[in-house]
C-alpha cells in the first residue's frame, strides 16, 4: 500500500536532543561572482522530523542559504568561502547538486519551475532520474498526496494554474524520496486558500513520512503557525531564532512580518506612516 | 456619454478562450476613474488574463472593453499605452541588462515626439526633447525613493527592488489608469508597507486610478474602493470590500475564512 | 572652464544635456581629432597591398555597424547580411551599367535597394523569433544567391563590370585604385558611423534594444515592437547596402561570390569578436579577422614550405578557417563581450591615468 | 504514368538521409536548445573517418562502427571543452561557437588528406548487386539500407524520448535547467550525452551518404545547411518531426525537380525550393509540425 | 646578373573544385621549377608562386593585385571562370597577358580581350565537337544539356543551341545541377520522359560521376549516352563513379597519362617524380594542363628575350604561330596565337572511356569547324 510510510512519525519532542538526522548549517558564508557577499555567517539546524521555517526580508539571502545547502550555487556563479553544511554524517557543501539529491536533500526551486512543455505526470517523473524505488509506486504516492493532480497527468504543466504547479514542484521532489526537503517561498504568488492547502499537505507529508523540511517563507503567518522550529534572516544573517510559536509572540516579529501591532490588532495598510520604528536587532 | 476628467474603464461581457478552455466567462466589470479597483481570486481564475485583455496582450474572444472613447479589444499593447494605461507585470518584465533610469526612459517613448531624422541629426529637438524627460525621469526616481539604484543594471537588483522599478517605470508612462499586477508578491509586510504607501501617494497625489490584483486580503480591503472576485473566469461578487469579504462564495472560493484573522499561532 | 575637463574623474555634469556628449572631455576631443588626422595620412605609410585590406577593413566595417543595429542592438540574428551587400552592390552595378549614374549617385541607390529588400525579409521578424528569424535569414541568403544565378539581367552572377571612378579630376587606375578608393571609403564609414552613434542616445536608438531585451515589456512602454524590428532590418540592411555599393566599385566588378552564406557568417563573426551591440567593436572586428587572416595566410605559407604536413595538405588553407573558427570560440568564451570590452577598458585606463585601478 | 509515384519513392529515400542527418540537429536541440551549425562538418568527420579506415583495409562495417564511436566521443568532446562554457549564455553566441567550430572542423579536416578531392567507399559485398524495384523505379541496396537504418535510429530515439526515464529527463533539461538540477539530474552528463549521441548519428549519416553520392569535404558538410528545412518543417525538437520533415522536404525536392524544373529556366530549383518552404512554414507554423510551441505568458 | 620574374598562379587549392585546382596547382609549380632547373630563360629566375584562393573572387583579386602590384609579374596564370571575369577589365588596363584554367569562351570574347588567352579550345568548342558527333551518328537526336550552375556552366549553352540548330539536333532541356545534388532520379526520369538520347554535361567530375550512378542504377546507361566537356572527365570521373563511368564520351584537348609515348606525356611522368608528387597528382589531367599554361607563359617570357616585362610576354604570345607555333606536348596540337587567335591548342578528341574505367580515343585531333561559325572571334 503507497500509504505507508517508512517511519511512524512522533514528532520529536523538543530541541534539545541532537540527532544524526539533523541538517546543520554552520557558519556559512556565500558569495556571487567571487565579489558579492550575501551569507555573512549562517547557522541553522533542521531538526530531523521537524518543520523548519526561515524567514527574512527580500535579499535577506534566504534563496541564497537554500541553493547552499542543495548545492545548486555553481550555475548561479555563487560560492561557499566559509563554513561546512553537514547531513547524515556528510559534508554536503563538498558536494555537487547531484551528490545533495543523492544523500536526500532535495530542493523545491523559488517560482516553482516546473517543466512546462512537458506533462504533468512527465514532470513528476523527471523527479525520478535518480531510480530510487519504483516510479509507478511513486506516482500512485505523490497522487495521494495531491489528489488534484491525476485528473491532470497528460496536461502540460505550463498550462496549469499556480496553485497545482506548486504541487507538482513538490511532487517531483518527493519523487527522489527525499529525507529533507527545502520548499523556497511555496506560498509565492498563490491565493490564501491555495497556500492553506499546499501547507496542510506539506504538513501532512512531514507525519507521515517522518520527512524534515526546511521552508523559506515571507508569508511569516501561516510559516509560524506550520513549523516547529524558525530562523529570521536579514542581510544574510540569522538575527533571530526560537520555537515557531515563540516567535509568533515575539514583539518585533509581530511589527515587522505578522503585520500586527504591539496591542495585537491588525494594523491597517491604510494608515502606514511613513516615520518607521527601528528594529531592535538593527 | 459625458466625459468624465479620466475616462472610465469598461470591461463588457468579455470571454477569452485558449484552445476549448475557458479563460475568462462573460467577464463585466467597471472601474471608476480615480478609484483603486482591487481584482482578487484563486490562482488561474483569470485575474492576470483579464489585464492582458485590458493592456493588449490578448484579445477577448468574445465582448468589449473600452476606455472612454477607446475601444481596446482589439488594440495593440502599445496602442493601449498611448491611451494612457500603464502596466505592471506579475512576473518581472523589465529590461534586464539596462540601468534604472535607462528603463525609465523607455517609458518616455511616445513622450518623446521627433523623428528618424532628427535621431540622426540629433541636434535641436531630439537633443533638447531627450534632456526634458530626463528630468521627468529623475522625479519619478525620487518619487520612489529609487536615487540609490538609479545607474545599476535592474537584473541585479533585489526581487523588492525590481518590483518597485516596474512600478516606477509604469508610472513614468504618465498614464490615467494604472494596472498592477500583484507588486507585493514576495514581500513581507514592512515591504508591503512601503508599497502600499506608494499606490496611494500615486492615487492620491497624481489622481492616477488603479486596478490592483493581489493576494494579501489585508491589503486588499485596507486600501480598496471597490473589489472584483473571479473564480474560473467568472466573477462571482464585486462591491465595497466590507461587503464582498463577507460574501459566502468568496469566502468558499477563496479566502476559506470570513475575515483576515491575522492571529498567531494555531 | 574646469580644467577638469581635460581628465575628468568623476561626474560633474550639472545639466542632462551633458550627459548627452559623445566625447565629453577635451582629451577625447583632441583625440578623436589626432585619430582622423592619422587616418587621412595612413595610404601616405601604408604598403599597397595593405591598403587594399584597409579599404576591404573599412568597407566591411559599414556592413558589420549595419548587422550590429539588427543583431547587437536589437537581437535578430541576421545569417544574410551579405545577401543584404549583395542587393546594394547589384543595384549599384546596374545604376553604374545600365543608367549611367555617378558613382556617388550610384552607391545610396545601393543602400536605399538594400533597405528595400531589408525591410521586406524583416517581415517575418514580426512573428518570428532568435533561431526561427535566423534560420530564416538564412534562408534569404540561399534564396537570393539562387535567384541571381537565375537572372540574366544580373548576368546570373557572372560578372558586372563597373566603370573606373574620376573624382576632383583624379581618375582611378590600377595603380592609384585603393589609394583613390581609401579617401572616399574613409568619409562614408565615419559619417555612416556619426549617424549611427546619434540614433543610439535617442529613443529610436533605445527602442531597440528594448525590443531586443524584452519585446513584450517594450510593447508596454508605447513601442510597437513590429516597427521596431522592421526599422533595425531597414536600417541594417541599408548600411549593408552602402557596403556593397562601395564593394562593387572597390572589386570593380559584381560577382556572386562575393556575397555568399560565407561572406554572412564572416561578417557575423566580425560584429562577435568586435563585441555585440558596440560601435567601436564594429571597427575593431573587421579589423581583427582580416588581419588574423592575413597573418596566418602568410604564417602559413612559410609553414607550408616546412614540409611537416603531408602532400595535398595547403596550410593555409587548413590554418585559415582554423583560426578564423578559433578566433569566434575563444572570444565568445573567454571575452564574449568582445574586443569593444578591451577598448572600452583601456580608455578608463587613460582616463583615470596616471591613476592606476 | 509512373513518374509520381517513382518521384514520391526517390524522394523518401534521399528524405531518409536527411532525417538521419537532421536527427542528430533534433537530438542536441531537443536537450540544450542549441542549434548545431557544426553538424555537417561532424557528418564530415564520420564519413572520412570510416573512409580512412577502409583504406587501411579495415572492414566496411567494423569501420563504420568504429566512425559512429569515434564521433561519438567527439560529441562529447565538444560538449565538454566548448559548449559546457556557455550554458547560460545568449543564443547568439552559443550559435556563433558551433559555427566557428564549423570552421575549426573544416580547417583540420584540411589538414588531412581528405580535406580537397573527391573519394569513394570501395562498397561492401552486402550492399552490391541488385536492389528492388518499387513502382519500376530500381532501388539500390545502399539506398534501401539507409531507409532502414533512419528509420530504426529514428523509431529508437522516440520511444527512448517519451518513455524512458533518461529521456524524459533530457526533455526536463531542455526545459529548465536549474529546476532539473534541483532533482538530482546532471546536466552535465545530460549535455555530453545528448552531444555524444548526435555524433554517433552523424557518423551513419555520413557514412550513408558518402556510399551514396561519395565523400567530398563540401558535399559532405553541406547537408548540414539542407537539414535546416527538415528541422524547421518537423519542428525543432521533435523526432518523428525529423522523419516526417526529411522524408518531406526529400520528396518536395523530387517533385520540384520533377515538374519545375520544367517551368523554370534553367532549372536548379530543388536547390532553393527547401528553402522557400522553410520560410513558409516558418511564417504559417513556426514550431512546425510536430515541434513544440514556446509556451510564453506575461 | 641573374635577374628574377615572378611566375604567378593564383586558384582553388582548396575549396570548390579543388579536386581539380590541387593538380593543376602542382602542375603550374612543378613546370616553373624545371624550367629554372634547366636554364630555360637565360640570365632569368623564375620565382613560381601559386596562391589558393579558394574559389573566391575577392582573393583572386588580392592576389592579382600583389603580382602585379608588387611582384611585378609580367603574366598571370589564373584558374576560375568567375575570377576571370571580374578581372578583364583591370587585366585590360594593366595589359597584363593571363591565361586561366577556365576554358570559358566569354573570358576571350569582347569587350576587354586583348590580353587574354585560352591555353586549349573552350568548353564551347568542347560541347559541339561532341554535338558534331551525335549529329554523325543520328539524325534529329534528342540532347539535353547538365549544367554546372554558374557562369562555368551555363556559358556553352548559347553555342550549343546554335550548333543544335545548324545540326538540326533538339535541345529537350537545359539542366543546372551543383554540387550538392544527391539524387538525380527526378533529373533522370525527367530527361528519360523527354526521350533524350545524348546527355551533354558542363561541370567538374563529381556532379557528373553522381549522375551517371544515379543513371546505372535506373537502368538507364544503356538507353542515354553521357558526354562531357574537359572538367567533366578523366582520372577523376572514373575513380568516382566506379564502373557507372564505362561509354562516357569526353572532349578534351590534352594527352592523357596512359599514353606514355607521347613526349609530352613522358615529360609530365618526369618532372611529377623528380618532384616527388603522389601517384593520384601524377595521374590527373589536371595535373598536365597546368604544365601546359605554364610552359606558355615561359616559352613567351623566352621569346620576349631580356626583357620580359609584360608588353614583351604579349609579343611573344602572338608570334605563337605558323612556323613559330609552340607545341609543348601536352595537348594535342601545336600552340597557336596571334592578334586575333585568343586560343591555344584548338584540337581536342573525343575520347570513350572502357569497362576498366580508360579513357580511348575515338576520334582523331580535330577542329571544330562549325564553331568557328557560330562563334567567330572578334
Ligand atoms: N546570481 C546572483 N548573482 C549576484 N547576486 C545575486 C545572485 N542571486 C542573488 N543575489 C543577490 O543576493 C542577495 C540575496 O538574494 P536571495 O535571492 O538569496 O534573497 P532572498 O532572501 O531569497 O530574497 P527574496 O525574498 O526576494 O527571494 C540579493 O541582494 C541578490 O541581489
Ligand atoms: N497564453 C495562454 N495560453 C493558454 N492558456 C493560458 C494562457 N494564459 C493563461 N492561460 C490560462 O488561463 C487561466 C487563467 O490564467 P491567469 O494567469 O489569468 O490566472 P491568474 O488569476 O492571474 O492566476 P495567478 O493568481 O496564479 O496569477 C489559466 O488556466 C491559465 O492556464
Ligand atoms: C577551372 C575550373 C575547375 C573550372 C571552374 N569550375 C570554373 O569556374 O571555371
Ligand atoms: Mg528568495
Ligand atoms: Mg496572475
Amino acid at each position: 500500500m503507497t500509504l505507508s510510510s517508512p517511519q511512524p512519525a512522533s514528532a520529536p519532542p523538543a530541541q534539545t536532543s541532537a540527532s544524526q538526522d539533523d541538517l546543520t548549517v554552520n557558519n556559512v558564508e556565500v558569495v556571487y561572482h567571487d565579489i558579492i557577499q550575501v551569507l555573512r555567517g549562517v547557522s541553522l539546524t533542521v531538526r530531523a522530523g521537524q518543520v523548519t521555517s526561515l524567514l527574512g526580508t527580500n535579499g535577506a539571502g534566504k534563496t541564497t542559504t537554500l541553493r547552499a545547502i542543495s548545492g545548486l550555487l555553481k550555475p548561479e556563479n555563487g560560492k561557499i568561502r566559509e563554513g561546512t553544511i553537514s547531513f547524515a554524517g556528510r559534508t554536503l557543501s563538498a558536494l555537487n547538486g547531484t551528490e545533495v539529491v543523492k544523500s536526500g536533500v532535495v530542493q523545491v526551486p523559488e517560482g516553482r519551475r516546473v517543466f512546462k512543455h512537458l506533462s504533468v505526470e512527465e514532470n513528476l517523473r523527471a523527479g525520478a532520474i535518480l531510480g530510487r524505488g519504483n516510479w509507478h509506486a511513486d506516482l500512485e504516492r505523490i497522487y495521494t498526496y495531491f489528489p488534484k493532480l491525476p485528473a491532470l497527468r497528460h496536461k502540460q504543466a505550463g498550462y496549469t494554474s499556480g496553485g497545482e504547479q506548486q504541487m507538482i514542484a513538490i511532487g517531483r521532489a518527493l519523487m527522489a524520496h527525499p529525507r529533507v526537503l527545502l520548499l523556497d517561498e511555496p506560498s509565492l504568488g498563490l491565493a490564501p486558500l491555495l497556500v492553506a492547502e499546499i501547507f496542510d499537505n506539506v504538513r501532512r507529508i512531514n507525519r507521515e513520512e517522518g520527512l524534515s523540511v526546511l521552508v523559506v517563507e515571507q508569508n511569516a503567518n501561516i510559516a509560524l503557525r506550520n513549523s516547529d522550529y524558525g530562523y529570521v534572516m536579514e542581510n544574510g544573517r540569522i538575527v533571530m531564532e526560537g520555537l515557531s510559536a515563540q516567535l509568533a509572540s515575539n514583539p518585533d516579529v509581530k511589527e515587522f512580518y505578522l503585520g500586527v501591532t504591539e496591542g495585537g490588532a491588525r494594523k491597517s495598510f491604510r494608515d502606514v506612516k511613513s516615520y518607521k520604528r527601528r528594529k531592535r536587532w538593527m | 456619454m459625458s466625459q468624465p476628467s479620466a475616462p472610465q474603464l469598461e470591461v463588457q461581457g468579455v470571454t477569452l478562450t485558449f484552445g476549448g478552455l475557458n479563460a475568462l466567462t462573460d467577464v463585466s466589470l467597471t472601474v471608476p476613474p480615480g478609484e483603486i479597483v482591487s481584482i482578487i481570486g484563486p490562482n488561474g481564475a483569470g485575474k492576470t488574463s483579464l489585464l492582458n485583455c485590458i493592456s493588449g496582450f490578448y484579445h477577448p474572444t468574445r465582448g468589449r472593453i473600452t476606455f472612454g472613447q477607446h475601444d481596446l479589444s482589439r488594440a495593440a499593447p502599445n496602442v493601449v499605452t498611448g491611451y494612457g494605461i500603464a502596466r505592471a507585470f506579475q512576473n518581472l518584465e523589465l529590461f534586464r541588462g539596462l540601468s534604472v533610469v535607462e528603463n525609465l526612459l523607455l517609458a518616455r517613448h511616445t513622450h518623446l515626439r521627433y523623428g528618424l531624422l532628427d535621431s540622426l541629426v540629433f541636434y535641436g529637438r531630439a537633443s533638447r526633447q531627450e534632456a526634458e524627460n530626463r528630468a521627468y525621469v529623475e522625479r519619478i526616481i525620487d518619487f520612489m525613493e529609487l536615487e540609490q539604484h538609479r545607474s545599476h543594471p535592474v537584473g541585479t537588483l533585489a526581487y523588492g527592488i525590481q518590483k518597485r522599478v516596474e512600478v516606477a517605470r509604469a508610472l513614468t508612462l504618465s498614464p490615467e489608469l494604472l494596472l498592477l499586477d500583484e507588486p507585493m508578491a514576495g514581500m513581507n509586510v514592512e515591504e508591503k508597507e512601503d508599497m502600499v504607501r506608494f499606490i496611494l501617494d500615486i492615487q492620491r497625489e497624481q489622481g492616477v486610478t488603479v486596478v490592483l490584483i493581489e493576494h494579501d486580503m489585508g491589503v486588499v480591503m485596507d486600501i480598496s474602493d471597490r473589489v472584483y472576485v473571479l473564480d474560473f473566469g467568472q466573477l462571482i461578487a464585486g462591491g465595497r470590500p466590507e461587503v464582498v469579504s463577507a460574501d459566502p462564495r468568496v469566502i468558499e472560493a477563496y479566502t476559506g475564512v470570513a475575515e483576515q484573522k491575522h492571529a498567531v499561532g494555531a | 572652464m574646469p580644467a577638469s575637463r581635460f581628465t575628468q574623474t568623476g561626474n560633474y555634469r550639472t545639466k542632462y544635456q551633458q550627459d548627452q556628449t559623445i566625447f565629453a572631455t577635451y582629451a577625447e576631443q583632441l583625440s578623436v581629432i589626432v585619430l582622423i588626422g592619422l587616418l587621412l595620412l595612413l595610404p601616405l605609410i601604408l604598403p599597397k597591398t595593405m591598403l587594399r585590406d584597409v579599404n576591404m577593413i573599412m568597407i566591411y566595417a559599414v556592413a558589420v555597424i549595419g548587422l550590429n543595429i539588427t543583431t547587437g542592438y536589437t537581437g535578430l540574428i541576421n545569417i544574410g547580411q551579405a545577401a543584404f551587400m549583395g542587393v546594394g552592390a547589384y543595384a549599384t552595378a546596374l545604376a553604374a551599367t545600365r543608367l549611367n549614374l555617378p558613382f556617388f549617385l550610384a552607391i545610396p541607390i545601393g543602400g536605399i535597394a538594400g533597405a528595400l529588400v531589408g525591410t521586406f525579409v524583416g517581415l517575418p521578424s514580426l512573428r518570428l523569433k532568435y533561431l526561427y528569424l535566423a534560420v530564416a535569414t538564412l534562408a534569404f541568403q540561399i534564396i537570393f544567391e539562387w535567384g541571381v544565378g537565375h537572372t540574366p539581367l544580373l548576368a546570373q552572377g557572372g560578372a558586372i563590370s563597373l566603370p573606373q571612378v574620376q573624382v576632383f579630376g583624379v581618375k582611378a587606375t590600377f595603380f592609384n585604385h585603393n589609394f583613390v578608393w581609401y579617401y572616399l571609403i574613409l568619409p562614408v564609414l565615419v559619417v555612416m558611423g556619426l549617424l549611427w552613434r546619434n540614433v543610439l542616445r535617442t529613443k529610436h536608438g533605445r527602442s531597440l534594444i528594448a525590443v531586443r531585451d524584452n519585446d513584450r515589456a517594450a510593447a508596454a512602454m508605447g513601442i510597437n515592437p513590429g516597427t521596431a524590428k522592421i526599422m533595425a532590418f531597414m536600417i541594417g540592411s541599408f548600411y549593408a547596402g552602402i557596403a556593397g555599393g562601395l564593394f562593387a566599385y572597390f572589386q570593380k566588378a559584381v560577382v556572386i561570390e562575393d556575397y555568399g552564406l560565407h561572406i554572412s557568417i564572416q561578417l557575423l563573426a566580425m560584429a562577435i569578436v568586435g563585441g555585440l551591440g558596440s560601435l567601436p567593436g564594429s571597427f575593431l572586428g573587421p579589423l581583427f579577422i582580416v588581419t588574423l587572416d592575413r597573418l596566418v595566410g602568410n604564417g602559413s605559407q612559410w609553414l607550408g614550405s616546412q614540409n611537416l604536413f603531408p602532400a595535398g595538405v595547403d596550410v593555409a588553407t587548413a590554418l585559415r578557417p582554423l583560426s578564423f573558427g578559433l578566433a569566434i570560440v575563444l572570444f565568445l568564451m573567454f571575452e564574449p563581450r568582445g574586443l569593444a570590452n578591451w577598448w572600452r577598458l583601456s580608455r578608463l585606463y587613460f582616463k583615470k591615468w596616471p591613476y592606476k585601478f | 504514368m509512373e513518374l509520381l509515384p517513382q518521384l514520391l519513392i526517390a524522394g523518401v529515400v534521399i528524405g531518409s538521409v536527411y532525417a538521419l542527418a537532421a536527427l542528430g540537429f533534433v537530438l542536441i536541440y531537443k536537450s540544450s536548445r542549441v542549434i548545431n551549425f557544426a553538424h555537417g562538418q561532424i557528418i564530415a568527420t564520420g564519413a572520412f573517418i570510416a573512409f580512412a579506415l577502409t583504406q587501411r583495409g579495415v572492414n566496411f562495417w567494423l569501420a563504420g562502427l568504429i566512425a559512429m564511436l569515434a564521433t561519438f566521443v567527439l560529441g562529447m568532446l565538444i560538449e565538454r571543452v566548448f559548449l559546457r562554457r556557455m550554458v547560460g549564455e545568449p543564443i547568439i553566441a552559443v550559435i556563433m561557437v558551433t559555427i566557428g567550430l564549423s570552421s575549426v572542423i573544416d580547417g583540420l579536416i584540411h589538414l588531412t588528406p581528405y580535406g580537397a578531392g573527391t573519394f569513394s567507399f570501395e562498397r561492401p559485398a552486402l550492399l552490391t548487386g541488385q536492389g528492388i524495384e518499387l513502382f519500376g523505379l530500381p532501388l539500390s541496396k545502399t539506398q534501401i539500407a539507409g531507409v532502414l537504418m533512419a528509420l530504426g535510429l529514428l523509431g529508437g530515439f522516440t520511444y527512448f524520448f517519451n518513455k524512458s526515464t533518461l529521456g524524459i529527463t533530457m526533455r526536463a533539461v531542455a526545459d529548465d535547467q536549474m529546476a532539473a538540477m534541483s532533482v538530482g539530474t546532471s546536466v552535465e552528463r545530460v549535455f555530453a550525452l545528448a552531444w555524444a549521441a548526435a555524433g554517433l548519428t552523424a557518423a551513419a549519416a555520413g557514412v550513408i551518404l558518402g556510399l551514396m553520392s561519395g565523400l567530398t569535404l563540401g558535399g559532405l558538410a553541406g547537408i548540414g545547411l539542407k537539414v535546416f528545412p527538415v528541422v524547421i518543417l518537423g519542428g525543432l525538437d521533435s523526432v518523428v518531426g525529423a522523419i516526417v520533415g526529411g522524408m518531406l522536404i526529400g520528396i518536395l525536392e523530387n517533385l520540384s525537380a520533377g515538374y519545375l524544373d520544367g517551368i523554370v529556366p534553367g532549372g536548379g530549383t530543388r536547390e532553393v525550393f527547401p528553402f522557400i518552404i522553410l520560410i513558409i512554414v516558418l511564417l504559417i507554423r513556426p514550431y512546425g509540425l510536430f515541434g513544440t510551441k514556446e509556451i510564453e505568458r506575461v | 646578373a641573374q635577374k628574377t620574374v615572378t611566375l604567378p598562379w593564383s586558384g582553388a587549392i582548396t575549396g570548390p573544385t579543388s579536386d581539380a585546382g590541387a593538380s593543376y596547382a602542382a602542375g603550374v609549380e612543378d613546370y616553373c621549377k624545371y624550367a629554372n632547373a634547366q636554364k630555360m630563360l637565360p640570365g632569368i629566375t623564375l620565382n613560381c608562386v601559386t596562391r589558393d584562393d579558394q574559389y573566391n573572387n575577392a582573393n583572386t583579386q588580392r592576389n592579382f593585385e600583389d603580382f602585379v602590384g608588387n611582384l611585378n609579374a609580367p603574366v598571370f596564370l589564373g584558374y576560375a571562370t568567375g575570377g576571370a571575369l571580374q578581372l578583364k577589365s583591370v587585366i585590360q588596363e594593366t595589359k597584363i597577358p593571363t591565361l586561366t584554367a577556365s576554358y570559358h569562351i566569354g573570358i576571350i570574347d569582347a569587350p576587354d580581350n586583348t590580353y587574354t588567352f585560352l591555353p586549349v579550345s573552350s568548353y564551347s568548342e568542347n560541347i559541339v565537337a561532341l554535338m558534331e558527333y551525335i549529329a554523325k551518328k543520328e539524325r534529329g537526336a534528342k540532347v539535353a544539356l547538365v549544367v554546372n550552375p554558374s557562369p562555368f556552366g551555363r556559358d556553352p549553352v548559347v553555342d550549343a543551341r546554335k550548333a543544335a540548330e545548324r545540326l538540326s539536333l533538339k535541345i529537350t532541356d537545359v539542366q543546372e545541377v551543383g554540387g550538392n545534388n544527391l539524387d538525380n532520379t527526378a533529373l533522370l526520369k525527367r530527361l528519360e520522359s523527354q526521350g533524350a538520347k545524348y546527355i551533354i554535361n558542363q561541370n567538374t567530375a563529381g556532379p557528373v560521376a553522381n549522375i551517371l550512378k544515379d543513371a546505372k542504377r535506373l537502368g538507364l546507361l544503356g538507353k542515354m549516352q553521357f558526354m562531357g566537356a574537359h572538367y567533366t572527365g578523366g582520372e577523376d570521373l572514373t575513380k568516382l563513379a566506379g564502373d557507372a563511368a564505362k561509354d562516357f564520351i569526353w572532349a578534351t584537348s590534352y594527352y592523357l597519362y596512359d599514353e606514355g609515348n607521347q613526349p609530352g606525356i613522358q615529360l609530365v611522368k618526369k618532372i611529377g617524380a623528380q618532384y616527388k608528387r603522389a601517384g593520384d597528382t601524377i595521374r590527373s589531367v589536371h595535373y598536365t594542363s597546368g604544365m601546359q599554361a605554364a610552359a606558355i607563359a615561359i616559352e613567351a617570357m623566352k621569346r620576349a628575350g631580356n626583357s620580359p616585362d609584360a608588353a614583351g610576354v604579349y609579343k611573344g604570345l602572338i608570334s605563337m604561330n605558323g612556323t613559330r607555333a609552340f607545341n609543348p606536348g601536352f595537348a594535342v596540337g601545336p600552340v597557336t596565337f596571334s592578334a586575333k587567335d585568343h586560343i591555344g591548342a584548338e584540337s581536342q578528341r573525343l575520347l570513350q572511356a572502357d569497362a576498366t574505367g580508360n579513357f580511348k580515343a575515338i576520334t582523331g585531333a580535330q577542329r571544330s569547324a562549325l564553331f568557328q561559325l557560330i562563334h567567330p572571334m572578334k
